[in-house]
């Protein structure tokens, strides 16, 4: 295989540091919840449906429990106990309290509330575990093993309209997709609750709701019978109700979700630690759910020069990496992003890309690595933009990427319509198959441009990381070090869902999902 | 029939998406990009956008442009031509000759005029066919003569005489300012005017050609694009049926 | 003027040559692909040929066309509307300022609404400015204040307010199912309802935004792409001055 | 630089029966010469014009002295016999001749024929030699030089009308050609005469004529001058009146044309001793006005499928080096022909291509090697077709090609137009900036895949010539060898048009132009 001198020591120093900033902000972050984690929570023991508002009840019951002061002994704790009084359902003391029937006061006996806290976790587990194995299931059945061809084609319908959405994705499915993933409405992740039921109205992407999920999971399963592959659901795990949407897609048997400890922060003007202490618990459900992550790296480069950056998605991907490793993810599951982004003007570009792409192969040779095509550089100039697409896809089986995000013709223009898509799959085939074995027939030359470039960036990477270290992370991102965006530690979005626990919070799940514990990278 | 009314698709049903790009003979300014947008209003696309336009040098712009088609198709008005015959394979075709002619069927095919372009007639002819479909040449019961490129209107019908030829097949794939339809013109006239229209039966091929197209020329039969030998051949035979019993 | 003809142009004048594509929700058969080409015909194309048809799965087929347009535009009668101003440079804004306004002109913006895409808004406003063009804040006459993505208009507005700003500027990019023209009405009816429109010079800029379009939404001016801080900025204190002279 | 391992010898012993090849065929075909050979010696000598009827008077005359079987003894000397006697131009003697008031004897002097036809002689080759001069002035004075960026980028105008090729080859020009092909009316190659003056009515092109050249010619130098690049101009010396185009394009100063010694046999079923005299005159009248020929192998892969027939087309191929030797040519100006025509869906066809290309580029390390773009499996899908137009571009840098054709998207729909070739333009451009270096920074794999495939390609090759020699290359050529189309030595077009000289035949050129008489590969 194509195969770059790097040296292996510099690696080694670079993923400690990021070891080491990645547990000190879980050391800090492990003194508070957030509202979502605990909505999260009640979801995963069975609360779900809306009030008359189209308020979701996990929110009635989280802000029921935050006005009584009782939050920050964890959501679970009151209404297991609420359960064992009144001989109820979880869902019906979420009724009960949105109806304003009841009351909830902690009150009664701590260890029957976590022993029912605790049966009704293990029963969850039990239902995300049956998800696991009919994944696996079906996966098995369809004959898709390891000599699959990689990389897996992943694309996007975006229509705003689930069902249409469906439409589009069956077709997907039919044209060669691996990997379908349902855009998100404009604006959902700064929604501090999870909308509700079938929806055919959204801006730029369609609503992430638990039926929605469910509806697409039932049509990718019924295409992917057809087609004889298993098509893997995408969703976005971000925003501001990160956790409970991680337990609606482990719910849901959901495949892989977008799901990034700094892209909140970064992008989205989202609180550090909200979304640090968010991210933590939703990348735990995640991994127990056997659910790929994709990591956000790649809009790094959509604000920031693809060439003077470099350095700082590899070192993005380090420090994602080590929460994965803490959140107890295995290395396949670690959908690391990164992107084509170089603009295409410049001279040499491509054997730029190549060197970054290989560099992020080398260092991570078991991540499921996720990449992403040319959106910055795209224009409304379609055919060129097709090309930029051909040489990106190239790049991708040169480099042997794993998550293949199909890139559009009509990237400039608008979300992509069933042709652009047909296309944009016709485009990626045709370069695989034609360059099917090129990856292990030719070599970069060494010592040359492109292992220089790739040294090169190695090397930033390694400092960038010492100084992160120094400084800690909040700081670095204080500094803008990534995407060039600046964010403080207590600016941004949701820094009211931040509780304290209280000496005696309790949440069931952790201990049942993190099984071995945190793993360690 | 039901009416079946549909419109482009983008990701809407009915949203009548379409995406165009063109040439103006003008340089790019903004009063030509608002051109761009006015003849695809003109042609009936509501909210039409520019979404690229490029100069091109030397009083030349390019446009990239989408929109939304006003305009919808009722599919069950629509009725395709089609000669009407069922296709069978060599076997088939081979075994209808021999009993309902009792002879070889003659074919005699060319690139006629100014068209070099052999592929087209050589994968139907040509023993070795094209992907997968042998050729005429490998049939049994047909005597197939392909007489190649550039051949004379006069030459194929003097050789189609000489040859007491059932069927004539002709390729013209260069469609240049209509130039095959002059020289498919050209070649019926010389038949008409021998008098051996009747006799024969007359079929075009090429990527341009429709069966529509061919009947308009008074042509038998036209075929396009993947069409292969055993097409042809049961046409050709379907046919000289359909004449001896009439 | 002068009357100015054009038609879109293939390899000669006035052929009128245009590619199309578009989907069909409908498998592809004879039937579907004449349907492609009545649609062609339908806007007013002659001669339309479907070079390429190809079934999608689940209903729907893919059609590329190429067609002679019969639509001409007669440039002539083309007014682009345009917003006023002559284009000066960094030092010419800064010039016209400190002569005119005596004091610091202040310049809100954001990308309101559901909008995240702050690198064209930054592209006008940030220090760095875009493609070598030095954005606002780098402007010695100009405070400019950037508020960023995903700005509620009533937040906008009101800090508008406070800063006595003289200028707004919004930025949109996502248009899907026109949100922008949703957004935007709504921006301009709360500075209407606070009785500020008047005083405020408000300006849109993004991707799909043209002059007209921003007139057509009461906005003073729009700014499509490749435009710079110092278009902007040129327009603002021109706009200004022409206000007070008022 | 990408390199393969080759074994050396093999390759000298291919060329060595290429060269026994030609030579065989070059002494058989001495013995005669042709009637446009004839017409060709005429134009050169100053005769041009046409008749009442448009006939031209190189052939009224030629015609003339057939009849009067005179033309065996070459037509220089009849007519300059007749100049001496008559004290009248060449060209008047034609005109009296085409007026009927002059019948030519082929009485009088011979040597002071041979005089006149001698000092006309010397006076055309001046002005052929002035042409090449200026060419040489004008790309010095453009600042071109040997580090202009490599491959040229090669379009054709096709309008059929030379004022519309006129301003697509501007606009072509504007957009970074550096060559422009003028493309002949479908059927010209058949015409046993050259038509007459500027003309608009052509089919799939324009026609050849010595007034569309000049009027091509002035375009081109002033759109040269204006962009500071001097643009190429190619024509089409093929067909029946090869040597003639080859007079008129030397006279014009044409840059390129494509000749090849047996694309008129097998792909206009012209008779082969024709085209084998008619090829060698024209190709030495290319050679000496300094005109880089284009050879057609990359016709054989339209024909015959691309993989299996790929040593057919480096057989050919040093069968054109060696003719090409034989008529006086400069490696340099051997623009060796090939093409990337393997099937898109063959699985590591991309490999294939990169094998070829880079095989070719090595056996002629000094040649301007001509590299041709899809065509065969070109679709009406022009966005696919895009693609794999951007992967032929990316073959031509990576294996530095130097004369490259441009691929048109709307190959398999309609000749190109001006959208068509900016679009190309702009995807060649692309692609080279881009990979600008990729040729030296990536080895192929030793003994891998790409290395196997050339060197069976390699050995095919061989045997094909050696087979070749045994035989002869007229038998290889009934057999079907090359593109699979079998032609016999008396079969095709213009075999009447060969006339075994007489004793005493004389043609002022050779001499001349042969300078230090046949070159050896
Ligand atoms: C190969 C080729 C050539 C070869 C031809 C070799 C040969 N012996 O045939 C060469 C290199 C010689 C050539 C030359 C030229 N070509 Co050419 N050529 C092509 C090319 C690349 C492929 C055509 C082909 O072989 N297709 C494969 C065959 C199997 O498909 P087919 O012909 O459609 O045949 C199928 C059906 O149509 C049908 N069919 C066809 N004929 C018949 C007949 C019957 C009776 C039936 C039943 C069915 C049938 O069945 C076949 C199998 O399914 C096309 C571009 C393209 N990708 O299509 C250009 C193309 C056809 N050529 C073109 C041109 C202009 C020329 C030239 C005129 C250019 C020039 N001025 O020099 C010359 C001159 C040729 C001449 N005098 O006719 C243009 C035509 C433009 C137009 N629409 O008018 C094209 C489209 C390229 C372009 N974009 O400019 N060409
Ligand atoms: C970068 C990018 C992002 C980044 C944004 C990062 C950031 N901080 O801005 C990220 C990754 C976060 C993102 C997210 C999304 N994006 Co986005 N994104 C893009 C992308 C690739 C580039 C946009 C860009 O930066 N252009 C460069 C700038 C400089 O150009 P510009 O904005 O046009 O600005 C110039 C002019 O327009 C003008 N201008 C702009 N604003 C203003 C304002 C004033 C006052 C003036 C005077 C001038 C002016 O001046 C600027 C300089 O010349 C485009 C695709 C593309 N290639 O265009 C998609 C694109 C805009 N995104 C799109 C979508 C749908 C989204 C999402 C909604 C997808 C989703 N559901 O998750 C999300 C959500 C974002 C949200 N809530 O708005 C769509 C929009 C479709 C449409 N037409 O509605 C696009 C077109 C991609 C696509 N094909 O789907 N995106
Ligand atoms: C990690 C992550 N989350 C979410 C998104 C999508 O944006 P939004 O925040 O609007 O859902 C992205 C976009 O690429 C992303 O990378
Ligand atoms: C050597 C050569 N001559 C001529 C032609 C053009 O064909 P025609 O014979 O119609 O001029 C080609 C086509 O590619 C060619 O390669």
């Amino acid at each position: 295989m194509a195969h770059l001198q790097l040296d292996q020591a510099r690696i080694d120093r670079a993923r400690n540091s990021a070891r080491r900033i990645a547990g000190r902000v879980f050391d800090d972050m492990d003194r508070s919840t957030t509202t979502t984690v605990e909505r999260a929570t009640l979801r995963l023991m069975g609360i779900d449906g809306v009030d008359e508002n189209q308020v979701p009840l996990p929110n009635r019951v989280v802000d029921h429990l935050q006005e009584q002061g009782l939050l920050n002994r964890g959501a679970a704790l009151a209404v297991a106990a609420a359960m064992n009084e009144q001989g109820w359902t979880a869902q019906q003391v979420a009724e009960a309290v949105a109806a304003g029937r009841l009351v909830l006061d902690g009150g009664g006996d701590d260890t029957a509330a976590r022993n029912t806290a605790d049966a009704l976790a293990a029963q969850s587990c039990e239902h995300i575990a049956a998800q696991r194995a009919q994944r696996a299931a079906l996966i098995g059945n369809s004959g898709e093993n390891g000599e699959v061809a990689q990389p897996w084609l992943y694309l996007i319908v975006a229509t705003g309209n689930i069902y249409e959405d469906i439409k589009q994705a069956r077709a997907a499915a039919e044209q060669g997709a691996d990997i379908v993933a349902v855009i998100r409405s404009t604006g959902q992740s700064l929604l501090d609750y999870v909308p509700y039921g079938a929806t055919t109205e959204g801006f730029g992407g369609t609503y992430a709701t638990q039926e929605n999920f469910r509806l697409m999971r039932a049509a990718l399963d019924e295409v992917g019978a057809k087609v004889g592959r298993y098509i893997r659901l995408t969703n976005y795990c971000s925003g501001l109700c990160m956790p409970e949407i991680a337990a609606m897609g482990a719910i849901e048997r959901l495949d892989m979700m977008l799901n990034d400890s700094m892209y909140g922060i970064i992008f989205r003007d989202i609180n550090m630690q909200r979304t640090f202490i968010d991210q933590f618990f939703s990348r735990m459900i995640n991994g127990y759910a056997g659910i790929i992550i994709n990591t956000g790296e790649d809009n790094y480069l959509t604000t920031a020069d693809a060439v003077e950056a470099a350095h700082t998605v590899l070192a993005s991907q380090m420090i994602n990496e080590q929460f994965a490793y803490l959140s107890g993810l295995a290395p396949e599951q670690m959908g690391l992003g990164h992107a084509f982004e170089i603009n295409p003007e410049l001279e040499n570009g491509f054997l730029w890309e190549l060197a970054h792409a290989q560099l992020v192969r080398q260092v991570f040779p078991d991540a499921s690595l996720k990449y992403m095509p040319p959106t910055k550089h795209m224009t409304g100039n379609i055919f060129k933009g097709h090309v930029q697409d051909a040489l990106f896809n190239m790049v991708s089986t040169v480099t042997q990427q794993n998550i293949h995000l199909l890139g559009m013709m009509t990237e400039a223009i608008h979300t992509p319509f069933i042709q652009d898509r047909f296309l944009a799959i016709q485009n990626a085939r045709y370069v695989f198959g034609t360059m099917r074995d090129l990856h292990s027939e030719i070599e970069f030359k060494s010592g040359g441009l492109i292992e220089q470039r790739a040294q090169a960036v190695l090397a930033e990477t390694e400092s960038m990381l010492a100084e992160i270290e120094r400084i800690g992370l909040p700081s670095a991102i204080a500094q803008g070090m990534f995407a060039e965006i600046k964010r403080t530690a207590t600016g941004g979005k949701g820094l009211d869902g931040v509780i304290a626990k209280a000496p005696g919070y309790y949440n069931p799940f952790p201990k049942r999902m993190l099984q071995g514990g945190p793993r360690h990278g | 029939m039901a009416e079946q009314w549909i419109k482009p698709y983008g990701d809407t049903q009915d949203d009548g998406r379409v995406q165009l790009s063109f040439t103006l003979p003008v340089p790019l300014d903004e009063v030509s990009k608002e051109g761009a947008r006015r003849l695809a209003l003109a042609m009936g696309l509501d909210e039409p956008a520019v979404v690229h336009a490029e100069d091109m040098g030397q009083g030349f712009s390019f446009y990239v442009l989408y929109g939304q088609s006003k305009h919808r198709i009722d599919l069950s008005t629509i009725q395709v031509a089609k000669p009407e015959f069922e296709v069978l394979d060599k076997e088939g075709v081979n075994a209808l000759i021999a009993e309902k002619m009792g002879r070889k069927m003659v074919v005699v095919g060319a690139c006629i005029e100014t068209d070099a372009h052999t592929v087209g007639i050589d994968a139907i002819m040509n023993m070795k066919g094209y992907n997968g479909h042998k050729g005429l040449e490998s049939y049994h019961e047909v005597r197939a003569i392909n007489m190649g490129a550039q051949v004379d209107s006069e030459e194929l019908v003097a050789r189609a005489i000489e040859e007491r030829a059932d069927v004539i097949l002709v390729s013209q794939v260069v469609t240049q300012k209509n130039i095959h339809l002059d020289n498919l013109t050209r070649l019926s006239d010389i038949l008409e005017a021998e008098g051996m229209r009747e006799r024969i039966i007359l079929v075009v091929g090429g990527p341009r050609i429709s069966h529509e197209l061919a009947k308009e020329l008074g042509y038998d039969a036209g075929f396009g694009p993947k069409s292969y030998a055993e097409d042809v051949a049961s046409f050709a035979i379907n046919e000289w049926i359909k004449r001896k019993a009439a």
